[in-house]
């Protein structure tokens, strides 16, 4: 039978879950259980891109899984913006797949198949949270994703990883029962429906007011996005093994929180509606407090991923603050900012596994002098770096210019310079690794210094060549992108 | 399992069985117990009581097909008409219960033969599943009956033998009997004013049959006789339902019974006991009254509020882990009585879909614990130390019902809390909204905990029980956890059944008003 | 809706007033006293004065049923548990219990509060006396042929209803073979002839009043059940008093000849299938009903052609099945009391 | 013979009331020895006093009263039963006293008797 858009919208699930059952019956023989979830993340990224194809000529395919009681329902609807976060996705997953078999294998670490397994079906929960087609299927979706990495995070089984988990779960969960779902139940009840409408649902049917504390109640129950106060769980994640923390950051779920902090102000409230709410402005100015200050953080911290993670959390507040104003260009630039962020930071994560895999060592300062016998990983974390820092011949640059852009309008400058304050804090937090990696002197003794896994040292050279080329790229992604803006995209 | 079933499965069966199951639902399970009395061993007493309890089950579900065709079933006991003699009159609220009630029971007989074999003495074992059926009728008893005095006589009954199973407990654990005579005291006190009103209401109204006794209410008008008798029918039943703070009764006799004794109990017995607060304060006493809306407005639902915040606090502090389960079950028990409070029709109709889900998620962590204890005799919360991989089907089984009482979608809980926090969005009480959700927060931790210890920390090696045996459950105990487990998974994707009667129910009571 | 009607201040009220105070005077001694014993007596007594004021309040049945109870086994029953226990009861400490005081308090109020728009006593006019009751007084003799209708509302109309009851009795006749137990058979002990023959001798020495005049009463009670069972469709009396006569003529044999000689004649195991057997009784002839087409505990369809007769024969046969329930159970509870502890030794004569 | 017959008739009821007055006395009587009199056997005697001659007063009165019919049966055969279990009851009840040490108390009647408690032995 052909291949149609809508046949791939199921496929979206499918094949990720054939995958994880694959996984489970492999898993006496690693090879064959490797290469069952490589086929898997090919297998997802074809479907990905034939259907970003389809959404390409315009075409919004729309699948309804079941109809539940109460006029709800779990549909799929694959718009511009779901189908570029479930390409970025499938594509880091598949990388991201490759790199965390050359490290599991590095590290040899136990327990490999239940990692496989809920890393399969944390993938399917991300195409789930994608293709959504409201809220409440976002919601479902949303839930599956936290609950099916809670076992990645708390992989290795010791008192700090069960630590860790505890405060990742109640966080998580907390703020998704505790006000995410009281907002969709609003909406619901409000609206009648938790579709999500060009122009925005409850644009002109509520007042301002309740707009308002609707408007506080999603910002603050999507967790995964980590705005200031409910930020808490990332950094403790970070007990999670380096792959693991690559998917965290990069994949999937700090992006499927940003993805539904943008599907939010653009389908439910509607960028002109969310301009005239006032919460709207307090909230763009509570992200512009946390990317600084977490900018401020990350330069103190002195272990590599603690520093990576707060710099994570400075990185999707600009997401943030991009769907807070809510002009259709700063909009455009936190779109934007979803992909190029996400090859960025994947990177920067690789290179941090392959260092340790090799050396054991997490901590920056223990870093100065590697550059000369790991040349091509930190060769990697230069780019990437520059990438997130926003310099022109990486693709970093054109969200930051983007969101630049967008906030001109007197109320929205003063979050311009916020912008360039935190790109200056990038470059002090960032550039001195690999730079004193490169020209510092070694000061471990000359011996012969154990090489990094292969399979380790090619995905983050991959995901940074990937910041070149999608520097290049940008015609085509905004092109794409554009109508989701401009006319409310569902058209 | 939806309404299209119901007219040719009834077709085919006898007319007179069709009939007659309205009386058969109630006197199989009654008369079976005598004559499990006479057997001799636990084993064949064990079969002869599944036997009745499937053929009960099945009476239900025909019970169901009728309720589904016609919309409510008329049953006179002596073909006595309605005034004189008692009937039944068996609507959509009542078919919710009773499919429930006669559901768990099956599964917790399925249950149950492994941890009685082991728990009861063997020459106590038959009566001790005579006991089980005659607290089986009586649940089904009061929830099936049309009649007011007759709830009263079937509330002795399953009280009575619930005193005594859980006082059977104390083969293991001497706590028991004090928590048995304790659940006494208040239980009789309870039933003492639950007559009482009764009586003040036949003073007032001279009829027991409940539309009977609404009609004669419209005429008779509301005076100080009607209200002190809804006064002592709502304390009467409240104690029975262990409304907040009259629940001290409840952890001590889940926590020390024996463990089929509990995993029933915590899924039909509070909930049979709502049930009748349900129908006595909405469906027998005029809704409109101003005296029963002060009721549900002013003291239902602050004793609803406090009971979920308090409880699921209480239950965070907990070491045992079914004194755990009990102060959260008297936590979801706020919930259902929060819906009850609200008055409205989407508030009764979400209440009694959190009912009926938390039925089977309740009856599915207690039989959870129940297999734990009876392998590895786990009592404490740390006790259950890396059960994730020692006993991993028990073990996803409990922890997909855990995951239901927490709400996460993907679970019948998720519908249970979704249309409570509807119905409070749409009364306007944001503040029983809230409510439910820091008890929902709550339950995430003293979930989560539970999971934790489960999953992540390792098996302890002292008790013999290192990771690489992985214990098997008895096969028998098993099946019933794992299908409450997929019963909890199914009616989050088709949750028609019991929302479809939840609604019908609620409609009942606020449309039709005389059932 | 207290109508106009005035309750007639004449001779029988003075005489419920008297057996009221007397009621509540006994309460209050039940209350103070700390001697146990005095308290079962008492709580004897408590019994027979409530009869004597049903029977004033024409509640003739009820009064039957209250001496049956309260004189009859129950003061037997305390005092079996007594033996168990102790002569004195703990002096309580003075605590001030406030929760319980209030919740009494509580009660009673609303009770008072309730009593403020209660139809006055005997109102013919109020609800219950206009209503069903007054229907049932019609409908009894042309439906059932029984002229008692109590007996008839107990065992036909609302027969469903003493069907709950009489398994509620079996419920707590189960509880106390699962909790008590019943002490097993009857001990024989194992006595040379000449043994034997002393012990009778002197049990029989003391005792010779005794045991002869309950060797003579003994069929006399058993007789008389009978009576009230097969008399209670016309008179006052029924299958659960009845049950409670013949139940206590053998706690008489058991405690004059010993608790042995009396599981000789009443074996555990029978006394254990007796109380399954009369519900069994009871759910049978409902059940033979539903065969017979009409609903449950329809007795006409015992005799199509007079369904009067076929009623009047669905009560006998549902007394009946009362009747050995509740003889039953309480010899159950008996057993259950005296297993626990050894034979009544002479000395407590 | 029918004029007997009639005379006892008319003067039936009366006849009956004399009687029931004579049972109420002793009743009477019998109920202020039992909380007069000094100890325990005295008081037994009273008791007995009025199980036996005092009911029997009363039943008889009664079975006047009623005359020929079913119910003066009925009451005859109750003042039987009663004729042969109050005295069983009343010798238990003496014989367990005796059994368990009770000594009647001897001598001259005091009014107030001095307090020391000669009533139980050892």
């Amino acid at each position: 039978m052909s291949w149609t858009p809508e046949l791939g919208l199921l496929l979206l699930l499918a094949v990720p879950l054939t995958g994880a059952v694959g996984v489970l019956a492999l898993s006496r023989w690693p090879n064959l259980r490797e290469s069952a979830t490589l086929l898997t993340g090919v297998a997802l990224l074809a479907n990905v891109t034939l259907l970003v194809m389809a959404v390409d000529t315009g075409a919004r395919p729309t699948l309804t899984l079941i109809n539940m009681v109460g006029g709800l329902s779990l549909n799929f609807t694959l718009e511009p913006l779901g189908a570029v976060f479930a390409a970025l996705a499938s594509a880091l997953w598949l990388i991201n797949s490759l790199y965390s078999i050359g490290y599991m294998r590095g590290n040899h670490a136990q327990d490999q198949t239940r990692f496989y397994l809920s890393f399969t079906i944390a993938i399917a929960a991300a195409m789930g949270v994608a293709a959504s087609g409201n809220m409440f299927t976002l919601f479902v979706f949303y839930e599956a994703l936290t609950l099916s990495t809670y076992p990645l995070v708390t992989h290795n089984g010791d008192e700090k990883a069960r630590r860790g988990g505890r405060i990742y779960l109640s966080i998580l969960m907390g703020t998704s029962i505790g006000l995410f779902l009281p907002a969709v139940i609003a909406t619901q009840v409000l609206t009648g429906s938790t579709d999500f409408m060009a122009g925005g649902l409850l644009a002109g049917s509520i007042t301002p007011a309740l707009a308002s504390v609707l408007l506080i109640l999603y910002v603050f129950g999507i967790g995964k996005a980590a705005i200031m106060p409910v930020q808490n769980w990332l950094p403790n994640a970070m007990v999670a093994p380096t792959p693991v923390s690559a998917f965290l950051h990069a994949v999937a779920v700090v992006k499927a929180g940003v993805f539904t902090m943008l599907k939010m102000s653009v389908y439910i409230f509607g960028l002109d509606f969310m301009r005239t709410l006032p919460a709207a402005h307090w909230l763009a100015w509570v992200a512009a407090i946390s990317i600084v200050l977490a900018s401020l953080i990350a330069l103190s911290k002195d272990n590599l991923k603690e520093r990576l993670a707060y710099s994570t959390i400075s990185q999707l507040s600009y997401i943030t603050l991009g769907a807070m104003i809510a002009t259709p260009l700063a909009a455009l630039g936190a779109a934007l900012h979803i992909i190029m962020h996400a090859w960025g930071k994947i990177t920067l994560f690789m290179c941090a596994g392959a260092i340790y895999t090799a050396r054991h060592i997490t901590n920056v300062s223990g870093m100065k002098g590697l550059g000369k016998s790991m040349p091509w990983v930190f060769g990697a974390f230069l780019i990437g770096s520059l990438s997130i820092i926003g310099l022109p011949p990486l693709a970093g640059a054109w969200p930051k210019l983007m969101l630049m852009m967008g906030a001109t309008d007197p109320i929205n400058r003063i979050f311009i310079g916020a912008l360039i304050v935190s790109s200056l804090l990038n470059v002090a937090y960032l550039l001195p690794i690999p730079v004193r990696a490169f020209f510092g002197k070694p000061d471990v003794k000359k011996g012969k210094i154990p090489a990094a896994p292969r399979l380790t040292v090619i995905p983050p050279v991959l995901t940074a060549a990937g910041t070149i080329l999608l520097f290049f790229a940008i015609g085509p992604i905004l092109d794409f992108l554009r109508p989701v803006f401009e006319s409310g995209g569902m058209q | 399992m939806n309404a299209s079933f119901a007219p040719d499965f009834l077709t085919w069966l006898p007319a007179w069985l069709v009939m007659q199951s309205a009386a058969l639902l109630v006197v199989m399970p009654l008369l079976s117990g005598p004559i499990a009395l006479v057997l001799s061993r636990g084993r064949l007493a064990w079969t002869w009581a599944i036997i009745i309890s499937l053929a009960t089950f099945a009476m239900a579900l025909i019970l169901y097909g009728q309720v589904l065709e016609h919309g409510s079933v008329e049953y006179a006991f002596g073909d006595w008409a309605p005034p004189l003699g008692i009937t039944y009159n068996i609507d959509a609220l009542n078919m919710l219960i009773l499919l429930l009630v006669a559901g768990m029971g099956v599964l917790s007989l399925f249950y149950g033969l492994p941890s009685v074999l082991r728990e009861i003495a063997p020459k106590d074992q038959a009566a001790f599943f005579a006991a089980f059926m005659l607290c089986l009728t009586g649940l089904l008893g009061v929830a099936i009956t049309g009649d007011a005095f007759n709830v009263f006589v079937f509330l002795e009954i399953s009280s009575i033998s619930t005193y005594v199973l859980i006082a059977m407990g104390g083969r293991q654990d001497r706590r028991a009997l004090t928590a048995s005579f304790h659940y006494l005291i208040l239980g009789t006190i309870g039933a003492t004013f639950f007559v009482i009103g009764i009586g003040l209401l036949y003073m007032a109204t001279g009829t027991l049959n409940m539309a009977d006794i609404t009609a004669q209410l419209r005429l008779h008008g509301d005076d100080r006789v009607v209200r002190a008798a809804f006064a002592f029918i709502v304390i009467g039943l409240g104690l029975k339902t262990a409304m907040f703070p009259l629940h001290t009764w409840l952890p001590n006799a889940y926590a020390y019974s024996p463990t089929v004794v509990g995993a029933f109990l915590a899924s039909t017995a509070t909930k049979v006991a709502f049930y009748a607060m349900v129908r006595f304060t909405l469906g027998v006493f005029l809704p409109g009254s101003p005296f029963s809306d002060a009721f549900l407005g002013l003291v239902l639902a602050p004793m609803a509020v406090a009971a979920m915040v308090i409880c699921s606090v209480q239950a965070l502090y907990q070491t045992d882990l079914r004194k755990l389960l009990a102060y959260s079950s008297v936590a979801q028990l706020g919930y259902m009585l929060l819906g009850l409070s609200m008055g409205t029709m989407a508030g009764v109709s979400a209440s009694l879909l959190h009912l009926f889900n938390h039925a089977l998620l309740k009856g599915g962590l207690f039989m959870g614990l129940g297999i734990f204890a009876l392998s590895f005799g786990v009592r404490q919360v740390q006790d259950l130390r890396g059960l994730g991989k020692t006993m991993p089907v028990a073990a996803a089984a409990f922890a997909i019902c855990g995951l239901s009482l927490i709400g996460v979608p993907l679970t019948a809980g998720f519908w249970g809390k979704y249309f409570l926090i509807t119905a409070a969005l749409e009364k306007g009480w944001w503040w029983a909204a809230t409510a439910i959700l820091i008890s929902s927060v709550l339950a995430i931790f003293y979930v989560g905990r539970m999971l934790e210890t489960m999953y992540l920390q390792p098996a302890p090696k002292t008790k013999g029980r290192s990771k690489k045996i992985t214990a098997k459950a008895p096969l028998l105990a098993l099946i019933p956890l794992v299908l409450l487990a997929v019963a909890n998974v199914w009616f989050f994707v088709d949750a028609s059944l019991p929302k479809g009667l939840a609604d019908a129910a609620a409609n009942v009571l606020f449309g039709g008003g005389a059932p | 809706m207290n109508g106009e009607f005035l309750t007639p201040i004449d001779a029988f009220t003075v005489i419920d007033l008297v057996f009221m105070m007397m009621l509540v005077t006994v309460g209050i001694a039940i209350v103070r006293l700390k001697d146990l014993f005095a308290i079962v007596m008492l709580s004897g007594v408590y019994s027979l004065v409530s009869a004597a004021w049903f029977v004033s309040l024409d509640a003739v049945d009820v009064a039957f049923t209250e001496a049956a109870v309260g004189a009859g086994i129950a003061t037997v029953l305390m005092l079996g548990a007594m033996l168990l226990t102790a002569r004195k009861a703990a002096p309580a400490k003075p605590a001030r219990h406030w929760a319980a005081l209030i919740i009494v308090c509580a009660t009673g109020a609303a009770l008072l509060y309730a009593t403020v728009d209660m139809p006055s006593f005997g109102d013919p006019l109020s609800a219950p006396n206009a209503y069903v009751g007054l229907e049932y007084l019609k409908q009894t003799g042309p439906d059932t042929g029984v002229p008692n209708v109590v007996s008839a509302i107990l065992a036909s109309y609302r027969g469903y209803d003493t069907f709950g009851e009489t398994t509620v009795i079996l419920t707590a006749g189960l509880g106390v073979i699962l909790i008590l137990g019943l002490g097993g058979p009857a001990r024989r002990k194992k006595k040379s002839v000449a043994a034997k023959t002393a012990a009778g001798k002197s049990l029989s020495s003391h005792h010779v009043v005794l045991r002869v005049v309950s060797k003579l009463m003994i069929p006399i009670i058993i007789v008389y059940g009978a009576y009230v069972q097969f008399h209670g469709d016309f008179g006052p009396g029924g299958g659960f008093q009845a049950g409670l006569i013949i139940a206590s003529s053998i706690v008489l044999y058991a405690l004059i000849f010993g608790i042995d000689a009396a599981k000789e004649a009443v074996p555990p195991s029978l006394v254990r299938l007796g109380a399954a057997l009369g519900v069994l009784i009871y759910g049978g002839v409902g059940v033979i009903n539903l065969l017979l087409g009409g609903n449950f505990l329809s007795y006409n369809t015992l005799n199509p052609a007079h369904p009067t007769h076929g009623q009047e024969l669905g009560i006998m046969f549902v007394e009946i099945g009362v009747l050995v329930t509740v003889a039953s159970v309480m010899l159950i509870i008996f057993y259950g009391f005296t297993s626990r502890q050894p034979d009544i030794s002479d000395k407590d004569w | 013979m029918s004029e007997i017959i009639h005379i006892l008739d008319t003067i039936r009821p009366f006849l009956a009331g004399i009687v029931l007055l004579a049972g109420g006395v002793i009743i009477l009587i019998g109920a202020s020895g039992v909380l007069r009199l000094p100890d325990f056997y005295t008081r037994l005697h009273a008791a007995g006093v009025t199980d036996t001659l005092g009911t029997l007063l009363v039943l008889t009165g009664l079975i006047l009263f009623s005359g020929l019919t079913l119910l003066s049966a009925k009451l005859a055969l109750v003042g039987l039963f009663l004729l042969l279990t109050s005295p069983a009851a009343t010798h238990a009840v003496a014989n367990a006293a005796h059994k368990a040490g009770l000594k009647p108390r001897l001598g001259t009647y005091h009014s107030n008797p001095p307090e020391d408690d000669t009533d139980v032995k050892s």
